[in-house]
């Protein structure tokens, strides 16, 4: 529990919580979008390139690979066990639970950078590698989302989502936060540590302050969803938090048996137990417009966001380290 | 004082990401040209939304559009089966214009 | 084609602070909906004005909702005692809607 | 209910730099004030244009001014010289206000 | 004079000269709306967690009551005293003479940063909880402004200010700067130095740039108010020069009969000296929308700011200095 | 040839070059516009601080002088060269020509400040001063370029540009990345070494990672630009190439002979190798409306940018070199 303490302590965390009390106290305190928007390629820049530079000092080991193939099969797999929970528990049509499935597949760049840095910070350090792991995680989920909302939609009358045409394939490719994440971190492993130094102050020194104003956005942002969001049901606040509880769990479970050390594992299941809102979101407006963005945007982003970012992030480390101690 | 002549001034409201599939339609109807305008928040039988840049999935433009009868019609038959998927809102209203032979 | 009736097209331009009042006038007049769209600058009366952040007191709105003649009129009084004192500008004019129960 | 009388509304598409040389003249058309609002994107006969602040040479505004009749036809004359070599877009339709004398 | 003259030479204040200098040439040197937002949020948590961070160290003391006491008081009171100068001299109505009188109670985040900023290069250092004094201040006038403008206009015909309802009350009491100024101040206070570390990089080395790129779009804004303006008059703006006089002197010596430091003192001084132009215009738009914006902005942003910034900043320091060293 | 490697393996070239391949593979990687004009603020205040800073070191040599007029004519002169070949071989009207030959008569910003950053690492350090040069070298293109678009209209009936009336002269002397560059550069001078310590962790360790950030914002915007254009044809390409070479060489053989270092002598190269996206465009829509910007934005953003950014500044720097050791 002191673990716990700990984090909720941290500034990242504390500005996080800042952020959801003035939203709930109705504040006009407000971050201009803009300015997130810069400070949130700020930060995909900066974990990129550092992942990068480690990976560049570590080389390429076996665990890359198997932590590669991991992230791969959850992101792919999660939202076949999310999106029969949701139709059955959730009571959602076919549409809107493979919708909300990928999210859950997919992962929230931000709870991976927050646990990071409040792992860090007490010397319990992720590999460089899982930033690769990170971005490569954020698409498969999009794709069996879309099966799942088109099976569901053939079954009672054969039309689902509008298949997948050229534009939703690049934005499944070339989505903005995987091509900042992949390409920072290829230039990390290009560069190496000396050439990271002349731009280690911005990018290294001034991450956790840049991550406490971002995160003071997201409480807003994540606050003000739920207040306004009509669709959201007793039910659906459950699973959001029912579901990163159990992919965090397999996400640890799979880190531990590939033989990731613990800091590692726990990356994993913060990735696991994560949920889009920033690829899958846009793609689900392309691939499913009928769905509905308010729904599962006060999900990922009201519900399963903060419950990680002030709970999860230790939980994870708790149980990665117990599992890691077998 | 040069001649102005009627033509269709077509409004939409749509999210972000389905802007460019409006655009595509547009470019199918024959329409030469068209603009987009950012909003900031509003409300709806969905309830409200604001800008959000960052998740980019709640952001909503006006595409505006001025066009001749024909391809206005055009264009309204084109993305009328989008209109309750995408959530749209259409506004026709008539305009004067200079230079018709443009649009 | 889509059938399109007319309904009433309102604009009005109000200042940040003051558009909550606006929306929610709008919503005692039973209108259903509204969209905010942000302007950059202008010139009244009252000299110019440029969009202000920091300060936050001196931007503008442009506040535009769609409504039948009946809820149209409703909002426009509710809102005539305020057209002074919160310097508004109030623009009204047709426009053609698909769906036009909605509004 | 506010009497509602029928003006001119008039919308320009106009290049951010040359917004300042639209805003004199509507003055030297009588205009007495005047709203731009920023646009995000368009297309036209000259190809596709973005938003881009770094340069500054290809944001667009839109000019919105209500005016009277007379007015209106003033500053439609004033600016069809630059229609060609400034690229405008220019839409005129009518529009009821409230308090008329005021354009 | 020396003072006076370390003062103009400091880069911030030179940054601040610019911007007012380009403003006057009718240069287009703009710094985006969003983007001087971003700045002025930043700059509200680094002072807050500043402060909250010598509290932490420094403890509670009783000086830091009294402060608060004494800030407080001089917030709601100046604008009795500031309002009939504004009626008589001025010849501003009630409704306009409330409005801006509730200007000059209230403070200027960005000047107390300023003077902060400028005074502690110079071994000069204001007391830690001199911030949560600034949060403080930021309120109580409007309220003050509101009582005065109704008080006016109950002696015409009856019909104020359209009273306090819950939106304006939110305003006062959740206003975006205060929350995040006593937020971000919680937070110094709950890390303390050891929590700061990680975020000091962004939050204390950088501080003083990002002041310089603040201070020169506050110089643009502040000069093309000043142009743009029509409602301003000779006799309003000798009186946005001699209220932030006559309240410099009122903090500064309130604040050596308190018993705080000379520094601390004149902290106060340049609290009581300046005029807000982030919470109380929006409130005064809610509370007062038919006084006239454009003439209490032109007043405190156009006329006092520079002031105070300029000539007011060293000044309030040297009369702090006497006054303790009798 | 291991010059040009490093140069390319340098991390705000290869963020450069990431923005390129994503705008390429159609990506909807985007920085928000006032995100990249806050940036680009940030970097011509840094720039001009940081020369200003050391002129006040080094004081003002004959060299300085020397520059200052040498860049000047460059400046003024590089137009009468570039317009006849834009007619003849590029095949353009007149104002279309004058148009054109301004920008590559004028400079950019971004270009000379990553060959400043990229140069520096490897101890090829340009003189403080030639950010002097580089603001003097924004305007004087536009006159000349005037100047030619008239004399061709003239030519044929008689109407050219509008002239050059109030607002375009303001345009032209107080542009706001003339203001800002000298005004950085007069407070650079003010305050010296140690007025700039305590702004020196914003301005001088942040700069290459911003630097990184703003080129790959550069990269997206030249590669878009290029792709969206519809007035670029095979000739104005290659001419977008030639241009910057032949001004290369006449930059460093100016340089050489006046009698720079090396690395001035190439940083001279690089300005006036490099075409204006700034100052000059904004000029021509003012004063020459009827020119098509799609035309001279391509040439310069979309292909004389990354081609000086990816060859041109290792190549300059050898011409420079081989010239110096003569
Ligand atoms: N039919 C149209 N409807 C709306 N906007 C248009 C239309 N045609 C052109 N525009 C806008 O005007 C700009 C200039 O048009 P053009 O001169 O045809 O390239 C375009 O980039 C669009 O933003
Ligand atoms: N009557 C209206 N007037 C203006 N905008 C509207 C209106 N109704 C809906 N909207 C806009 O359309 C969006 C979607 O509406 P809805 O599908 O009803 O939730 C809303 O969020 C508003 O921005
Ligand atoms: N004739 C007009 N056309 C368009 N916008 C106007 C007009 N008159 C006033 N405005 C806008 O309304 C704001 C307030 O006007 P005023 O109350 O006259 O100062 C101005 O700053 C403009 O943005
Ligand atoms: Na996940
Ligand atoms: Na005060
Ligand atoms: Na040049």
């Amino acid at each position: 529990m002191s673990d716990i303490a700990a984090t909720l302590l941290s500034a990242p965390i504390l500005f996080f919580i800042l952020g959801v009390l003035a939203a709930a106290a109705r504040s006009d305190l407000a971050v201009p979008e803009t300015v997130a928007k810069g400070l949130s390629l700020y930060l995909m820049a900066a974990i990129g390139l550092k992942g990068g530079v480690e990976v560049a000092k570590a080389g390429i080991t076996p665990n890359l690979i198997l932590a590669l193939v991991a992230g791969l099969l959850l992101s792919a797999l999660i939202p076949f066990f999310v999106a029969p929970v949701l139709r059955r528990f959730g009571r959602l049509d076919g549409v809107n639970a493979g919708a909300v499935a990928a999210h859950y597949g997919s992962v929230s760049v931000v709870t991976f950078v927050t646990a990071s840095q409040v792992y860090g910070n007490t010397g319990f350090v992720v590999a460089g590698f899982m930033v690769a792991v990170l971005a490569l995680m954020e698409t498969p989920a999009i794709i069996s989302g879309l099966l799942l909302a088109r099976r569901y939609a053939a079954a009672q009358n054969g039309s689902g989502g509008s298949g997948i045409d050229r534009e939703l394939l690049r934005e499944v490719l070339f989505n903005g936060s995987v091509v900042l994440l992949l390409g920072s971190f290829a230039i990390g492993l290009l560069i190496g540590e000396p050439g990271f130094e002349p731009i280690a102050p911005l990018f290294r020194s001034g991450f956790t302050g840049v991550l406490c104003l971002f995160l003071l956005d997201m409480g807003l942002v994540a606050m003000r969803r739920l207040r306004d969001t009509r669709a959201l049901t007793g039910r659906l606040v459950m699973l959001g938090i029912f579901f990163p509880l159990v992919n965090g769990v397999l996400g640890a479970l799979t880190g531990t048996l590939i033989g990731l050390d613990p800091a590692s594992a726990a990356g994993l299941a913060v990735l696991a137990a994560s949920a889009s809102y920033i690829a899958v979101p846009a793609a689900m407006r392309l691939a499913l417009p009928q769905a509905n963005a308010g729904l599962y945007l006060a999900m990922s982003l009201g519900v399963t966001f903060p419950f990680n970012i002030v709970i999860g992030i230790p939980l994870y480390r708790m149980i990665a380290e117990t599992l890691g101690g077998w | 004082m040069p001649e102005m002549i009627t033509r269709v001034r077509i409004e939409v409201l749509v999210d972000a990401p389905l802007a460019p599939r409006l655009v595509k339609l547009s470019r199918e109807a024959g329409i030469t040209g068209h603009t987009l305008i950012r909003t900031t928040s509003g409300e709806g039988r969905q309830g409200s939304w604001k800008e959000d840049l960052v998740s980019g999935a709640t952001a909503k433009f006006i595409f505006l559009a001025v066009a001749n009868q024909e391809r206005a019609d055009r264009f309204v038959d084109l993305i009328e089966p989008l209109l309750e998927s995408h959530g749209l809102l259409v506004l026709r209203s008539p305009t004067d214009v200079i230079r018709p032979e443009r649009f």
